[in-house]
């Protein structure tokens, strides 16, 4: 399937939308057709927002964000998250935030078909004062009281893998994070591969997501640049530190909006 | 001895506290370089988790992020993240979690989320990440951070990573596993929980830092213990591996 | 570690006991040596007993039984545990029974730290009334009753790899089953491999188990006879068949127990 | 056409019975060799599914356990046991479980666990294994056993995995995400439950056997639905293919 076809298919204004990737196989080419195709209102979902969630932020696709550490790793801040949430431009957007581990088992749980997770955390914080949907539940055998979390199951989930085979199974390795949960606790997934092989290697570390377990399969090579792409190219380090000028001036932001996504194609 | 920076000081500082074999939680940053540079002085066998997925990674060069590839490709084992949460922080199997701060208070609790109000935030930080549950569940915390009256307040703002709470017992009163922070290590020396009241203290300075220097850059009234000592300069050996392992870094960037 | 030390040093009188392994990889050379070593009273957690726990059982080494499915796959009964549950031979033998997914649940929540776990289960069952530590937790969120079963976290896991390194790193590849949330429930782990090697090649599939994470690892060469080791040896289907008339006969068992594990030195 | 046995017809049909391209959760025995048959028949993308972690397996010839080597080795995916449970059937992702059965009632009700009173049990049975989930959360269940007036009964001695319970409704009382038992398949011909009752009732037969045989066969007063038809015997294909497949697994034990 097209890039563009696969989400203007599977992605629909008012979504919950989670693109997944914790540093490693980042869906930025699937974030910038998303912001092409002009997606509102949606309620972005994941651990780790970085540059190409505070491009989508910046171009006013998001109406909430669900994350757990919203930075530029290695260089600082998210701008255009920052001024979203400090000064309300281009819109307001309204936050829910959590640890990493309550995030990774609110997928985790979702991915299940549990509603909820258990797990120890958020001991003494201040974030369940601002985060309603951190609450606790007792053991039924030794009385200890655990916090919960409800599980995440996005409308629609957004990966970037290696490799898909011709029948749409989907092979990645390297660092995987949360993917395979991020993937199965959706209603419809989509994975854009660097690509499209007549068959799957055996590989060390390779997590393999079955045909059926995957709604669409878009092949997108250079899909997570500037992120990485274990075998297939490095880290574009440099595009991270040259962002935080670009997402710092909201005229720079927008004419880099306008040149680098809005003017080309998918 | 060769000149040296104080932020040379501080990493050199933080590498001696990791003692050799520990199992040791990463994060990026200060705390990365610290760990790296341990492995490559006095304790070669310290075992770096980093929340990405890699257990036991030995990187050639430092990271820039949490989950550069070079981290997976050396590591004993990659994981995915609900594992590295679930079945290995989470039951206290990690004896250090090795953390950075944007604010730290008096009893050693960590802001890493907003300046100000939360609601309306004068700053907004990037979040908790990993850390609240690294603080909670680790056997000790140790937290590298540069020393302000800024950073160093009586009071965070926000408790992203809770530490001694208001004083002693409240973690326990948690059931927390973890035994909180044992050293906060900073540019100008290294203050430690006081054992009866659990406040931070000033146990040691760096080579030619005076109290006075470090009561100025504390946002309290900065107790001195009675044993404070001196931390020893950074030998030829501490510089010059933490050198070749930030040129490595820079080289891979 | 010599496989004899190991046991004598981590196995006592009364321990609870999991010996795991899903058809691949199951140790058997380490639960003959629990037999020579005369234990007693222990409790024997296993998902699937098979015909060591039958061995065990027959020898008089358990006083109580945690699982979820007993038998000898692809031929039938074990008759040592049936022997014990219908007619007290040699002892009696209490019981505690659950499904797969109940027990792969308290291992994993064992693994994890978690006093329980929670899960779809049981619905509609009759285990629930003979296992009294099968309960019910509510939703927070939702509101909806679920499954919780108490985490497992036994005295020792035993468990048979391919190989591990002179460090103790430990490599299992193939079906790893419940292997690696067994060792990580436990208070001490055993470790028995095919070989050790000097350095552990990554591989398709592996599971690798860093060495501060076990207790100890002994070398035992065809440790998991009759069952499999992939990439050493096949599983020996007429060795199961055949133990089906030896554990029918108590008399035949006693000289089979002489011969074949008394007799013998680990 | 050549000679058949009872147990060939009965695992023809049960084969027939799994539709191109299910994801299929096979428990070892007849319901593994039906599944098998029919991927080498009428439905080669039928997705087999074994709990020891082997997800679309693909095995040359008949495993003896659910465990065996050519299951890991042909599998699209090998995942560990918990992740099975967890999120592969737990969801409802899929679409038929197949069951075996040693007692099986007029609701569909099944019993592995024991024969008599379960704390002095006339026969202890292996037990739950995976079945209960199963039987709760796959779209739909097919029972595969042999019929006599011993296993089907009018209620079983345990309910290990849940049917119908004592009819309908109970299913969504329970907030049960699968359908249940959709056809249970016999040496001698195939029980469907009625849509008002949901009682077991005889809708097909095999060639040359009589509802009285079958009704004979049974534990309760077995009903014969209105549409009552005759099985197709098995095609010379469908034989061929399964002997081959029981050869291979000969060879292969």
């Amino acid at each position: 399937m097209e890039l563009d076809a696969a989400v203007a298919a599977l992605v629909n204004d008012g979504d919950t939308v989670a693109l997944e990737g914790f540093t490693h196989l980042i869906p930025v080419a699937a974030g910038h057709e998303v912001i092409r195709q002009g997606r509102r209102g949606l309620t972005l979902v994941r651990m780790t927002p970085d540059i190409v969630y505070d491009q989508m932020i910046g171009a006013g696709c998001a109406r909430k964000l669900v994350f757990s550490w919203g930075g530029n790793p290695g260089v600082g801040s998210l701008h255009r998250f920052r001024d979203a949430i400090e000064h309300g431009w281009p819109g307001p957007l309204e936050i829910e935030e959590h640890s990493h581990a309550g995030m990774a088992n609110r997928y985790a749980a979702g991915a299940s078909g549990l509603p909820f997770a258990v797990l120890r955390g958020y001991l003494g914080t201040d974030l369940p004062r601002h985060t309603p949907n951190i609450k606790t539940v007792t053991c039924p055998f030794t009385g200890e009281e655990l916090a919960a979390v409800p599980a995440l199951n996005p409308d629609v989930t957004i990966i970037h893998a290696q490799c898909a085979d011709r029948d749409g199974n989907v092979q990645m390795w390297g660092l995987t994070g949360i993917q395979k949960e991020a993937a199965l606790a959706a209603r419809r997934c989509l994975v854009t591969v660097e690509e499209i092989v007549d068959r799957l290697e055996p590989r060390p570390g390779a997590v393999v997501l079955p045909s059926w377990a995957v709604t669409a399969v878009a092949a997108a090579p250079g899909g997570a640049r500037p992120s990485y792409a274990d075998g297939y190219y490095d880290r574009d380090n440099a595009a991270y530190q040259a962002w935080d000028a670009v997402a710092r001036d909201r005229d720079a932001f927008t004419t880099w909006l306008g040149d680098e996504v809005m003017g080309v194609r998918a | 001895m060769s000149d040296y920076t104080s932020d040379e000081m501080m990493t050199v500082a933080a590498a001696r506290a990791l003692t050799d074999g520990v199992v040791c939680f990463v994060g990026i940053g200060l705390p990365s370089t610290a760990a790296n540079l341990a492995r490559r002085t006095h304790a070669p066998g310290v075992v770096m988790i980093y929340e990405s997925g890699a257990l036991g990674a030995k990187p050639g060069w430092l990271p820039l992020s949490i989950g550069d590839g070079v981290l997976a490709d050396t590591a004993d084992s990659v994981v995915s993240v609900p594992e590295v949460f679930n079945y290995w922080l989470q039951p206290g199997r990690i004896d250090v979690g090795f953390l950075g701060a944007a604010q730290i208070d008096r009893f050693g609790n960590i802001n890493t989320t907003v300046i100000g109000d939360y609601a309306d935030p004068k700053v907004r930080l990037p979040g908790a990440g990993g850390a609240p549950e690294i603080a909670a569940s680790c056997g000790e915390v140790i937290v590298i951070v540069r020393q302000s009256a800024r950073a160093f307040v009586d009071r965070v703002d926000f408790v992203t990573s809770f530490g001694y709470g208001r004083g002693p017992g409240e973690r326990a009163r948690y059931g927390m596993r973890g035994g909180g922070p044992r050293k906060v290590i900073t540019d100008l020396g290294v203050l430690e929980p006081d054992p009866a009241t659990a406040e931070l203290t000033l146990t040691r300075l760096h080579p030619g830092v005076t109290a006075e220097q470090a009561r100025a850059a504390t946002g309290w009234d900065l107790a001195a213990s009675p044993g404070l000592t001196t931390e020893p300069a950074p030998t030829e050996a501490e510089l010059t591996a933490l050198r070749e392992l930030k040129e490595a870094g820079t080289a891979n960037v």
